[in-house]
């Protein structure tokens, strides 16, 4: 089994100006924070995110928007992090809204090998401009495409050399389907562990669809506990 | 609306809960109603960030960094949750799974149609899964002030807002009545102790259909 | 939570003539065989199947086939049932292949609440007869509609009360599929444990798909490693 | 083909496994091909039925009720071996995660095009997975005896039996020679010890373009 442990810097390095990159997390949890701070920090521009959510004044993605490297956000929700809603309605930021299920689903498909998928959900509704609409036995349906990306950025709890991942309680959210659907993932772990020490059914990413993995060496204040007033 | 109109949505609201039933609760008013339940009522509460068996907020202390509900708000989980990754989780909601969902409404028209999601040019969130679950969950509560703060009528005859999702509201829940969306329109079936039909038919945007005298809840 | 322990017998009383039924397992493993005797026993008639394979002569859905319970079978390969294969040369058994990852997709989709999947696969063969194909940015992609059924039947090591489930190893297969895409799930689980007893993190199938857990009294031989020659 | 020359071509398509790859051997001979692959050589073998990272066979004594390959035989795991559903493993196929798959074969043509799943009115067994297979691994090399039993050419212009996939061979390994798909047809690339360029040329049902000397399998 191929050992996929690299070093940060290398992990992130492939990342270009341009480029489309996913990003884990449904709030603070599942976001790799610390793939994010060495992503401001090499500064590619223009990026494509695809992510649910902005994350936090402050916090996750909010960092990418902050430094003005994000040309287009893809997301289902960004009312919590108001820079990203004052860049979009500045006109500086390009916000694609999907359904966050259908998000889920479009991201999932390219990750599967398809190239779409036909649901009715959206119709009738602004989400259906601009998209294919055809009949199936009756019923008015969209074809949403296949959403794949250059890179993906996943947090695990934890993983092995080969890439196999686990991921903890609702910090699962998008990242399994993420994983599958970047042609490079790169995956930071709490823990890394040897070869056969997850067990095969407890499995929630397989080892396949990971390209990088890197180890965390502190868990830093970022992943805490957000203690709101 | 006063913290008493408030509770007593919370309460009433409760009451559509059902022993054994699968439900999502919306970010907000909806998420609170579970407070309320009575303690013979056990339902499941899914998340569609992932959980289904859900249980009471987490205080802070003994939060767990990676548990936390659609909203943000760290939780804790009952025997038998389970976690789940996103597609998976509207799996659940769109294939019809829900037995009910509760959502928070700009507005409802008379046919069911709810607009909660953007208000062009002033607010824009984004969908996130509203409209998935208005559109498949089995029964569509919807819990809002009868009027919005300008005094408008939240309940009209057509949206002006950009969609949700269409003829998907069965029945709304006011901090004065409980409004039900039947094939002849709006259908007023309880009215809250000391609101007269008279307030509810002055402040509801669209024809209100009363085939009974509407109950009082207390 | 809803307790969803139910008596074999009327687990498979609401099964009707005529009705479509999905059917766990991939080979042997993950095969509801105790399930397909009952099923047997009450003898509901024209039905259609849906199962990756037609397992093997005497066991599992070869014992439906074998009692002319079946009309239809829907699968990607029925090479190692001698009889499958002479019926439906003889006329007395519909079968629609499909490929075998698009008919889990076609499952999932139902599964998942979409109406479709758009893939290539299959363009260029005769799997691509009857179906709709499609322009997706200057690939010929073919629509594959969603495939429900009235019951599925599915194999499980472990069940909670409210239908949590885990599988063993390549037992998963197209069980977790099959559970969501039913009407009724109907499961039966070698061990039935305790709301609490199942990780979180490590259940294959949330409770909200399930609706009937039959406990196993006895792991019969059928379930045994087959000894070839 | 006689036990020497099936030993052969095992032990030459065992040559195209790299260290690291992910690779799907096909039921039947591919299967095979495993047991000859060096000490210095680790991959990780796909199942479609829901593994990676299969080891040897199981022996009968120590086989595990639930752990097969997808032609039915009790297997066994390397450490780092996961399991997952048939939506999942297909996904690993379709997204292009394996690095090489090998297949038995019908018919090949000179374009690529394989033909391993149907004889009409024949032999029916249903696709299986060879079509997802065929058309998605990164690398297709299919193993066949180079003629049929009844001495037909398997290498040929145009496929007559219904296609598995469109061209998608890169290599045939045969009881013979080592061929290769190119833009220009069958390529000889090796010659098995023992046997002829003249031979190859007779039982190969479409030109046959020689570029260079063909190397010698031993």
């Amino acid at each position: 089994m191929r050992n996929k442990l690299t070093e940060i810097e290398e992990a992130i390095a492939g990342i270009r100006d341009g480029m489309s990159i996913m990003i884990g997390g449904f709030g603070m949890p599942g976001t790799p924070f610390t793939l994010l701070d060495e992503l401001v920090r090499q500064a590619p521009k223009n990026l494509t995110i695809i992510k649910n959510d902005a994350n936090e004044i402050g916090m996750g993605i909010d960092l990418l928007l902050k430094a003005g490297l994000v040309e287009k956000l893809i997301a289902s929700h960004i009312g919590l992090n108001a820079r990203a809603v004052e860049q979009m309605n500045a006109g500086r930021l390009k916000v694609e809204f999907n359904s966050q299920g259908i998000l889920a689903e479009r991201i999932r498909a390219a990750g599967a090998g398809l190239l779409g998928i036909v649901t009715d959900i959206g119709v009738g509704t602004m989400l259906q401009n601009g998209k294919t609409a055809i009949d199936m036995d009756g019923v008015t349906a969209l074809i949403e495409p296949a959403l794949k990306a250059d890179y993906a950025l996943i947090h695990a709890v934890q993983a092995d050399t080969f890439g196999n991942l686990k991921f903890a309680a609702t910090a699962r959210n998008f990242s399994p389907l993420m994983a599958m659907a970047a042609g490079t993932t790169v995956v930071e772990a709490e823990e890394i562990v040897a070869l056969g020490k997850l067990a095969p059914d407890e499995i929630h990413t397989p080892g396949p669809f990971v390209q990088k993995v890197v180890g965390l060496r502190v868990i830093s204040e970022a992943y805490d506990v957000v203690r709101r007033a | 609306m006063s913290s008493d109109a408030r509770e007593m949505m919370l309460r009433r609201a409760a009451l559509e809960l059902n022993d054994g039933d699968t439900v999502n609760l919306g970010i907000g008013l909806p998420t609170k109603v579970l407070a309320h339940v009575g303690p013979s009522i056990t339902v499941c509460v899914h998340s569609e960030n992932g959980v289904a068996g859900m249980g009471r907020l987490a205080e802070n202390s003994a939060a767990d960094r990676n548990l936390i509900d659609a909203g943000g708000n760290y939780i804790t989980t009952l025997a038998g949750a389970s976690y789940f990754d996103s597609a998976v989780s509207f799996a659940i909601i769109r294939r019809g799974n829900l037995d009910l969902t509760m959502l928070g409404a700009f507005e409802v028209a008379s046919n069911g149609d709810l607009a909660n999601w953007i208000i062009p040019g002033k607010f824009t969130p984004g969908t996130g899964g509203a409209m998935e679950l208005a559109q498949k969950a089995r029964r569509v509560i919807v819990l809002t002030t009868h009027v919005d703060k300008a005094g408008k009528p939240k309940l009209v005859e057509q949206c002006t807002l950009p969609l949700t999702a269409q003829r998907c509201v069965h029945r709304i829940i006011t901090d004065l009545a409980v409004v039900d969306v039947s094939s002849g329109g709006f259908e007023l079936v309880e009215l809250f102790a000391g609101v007269s039909v008279e307030e509810v038919k002055a402040k509801t945007g669209a024809p209100l259909v009363i085939p009974h005298p509407p109950a009082i809840f207390n």
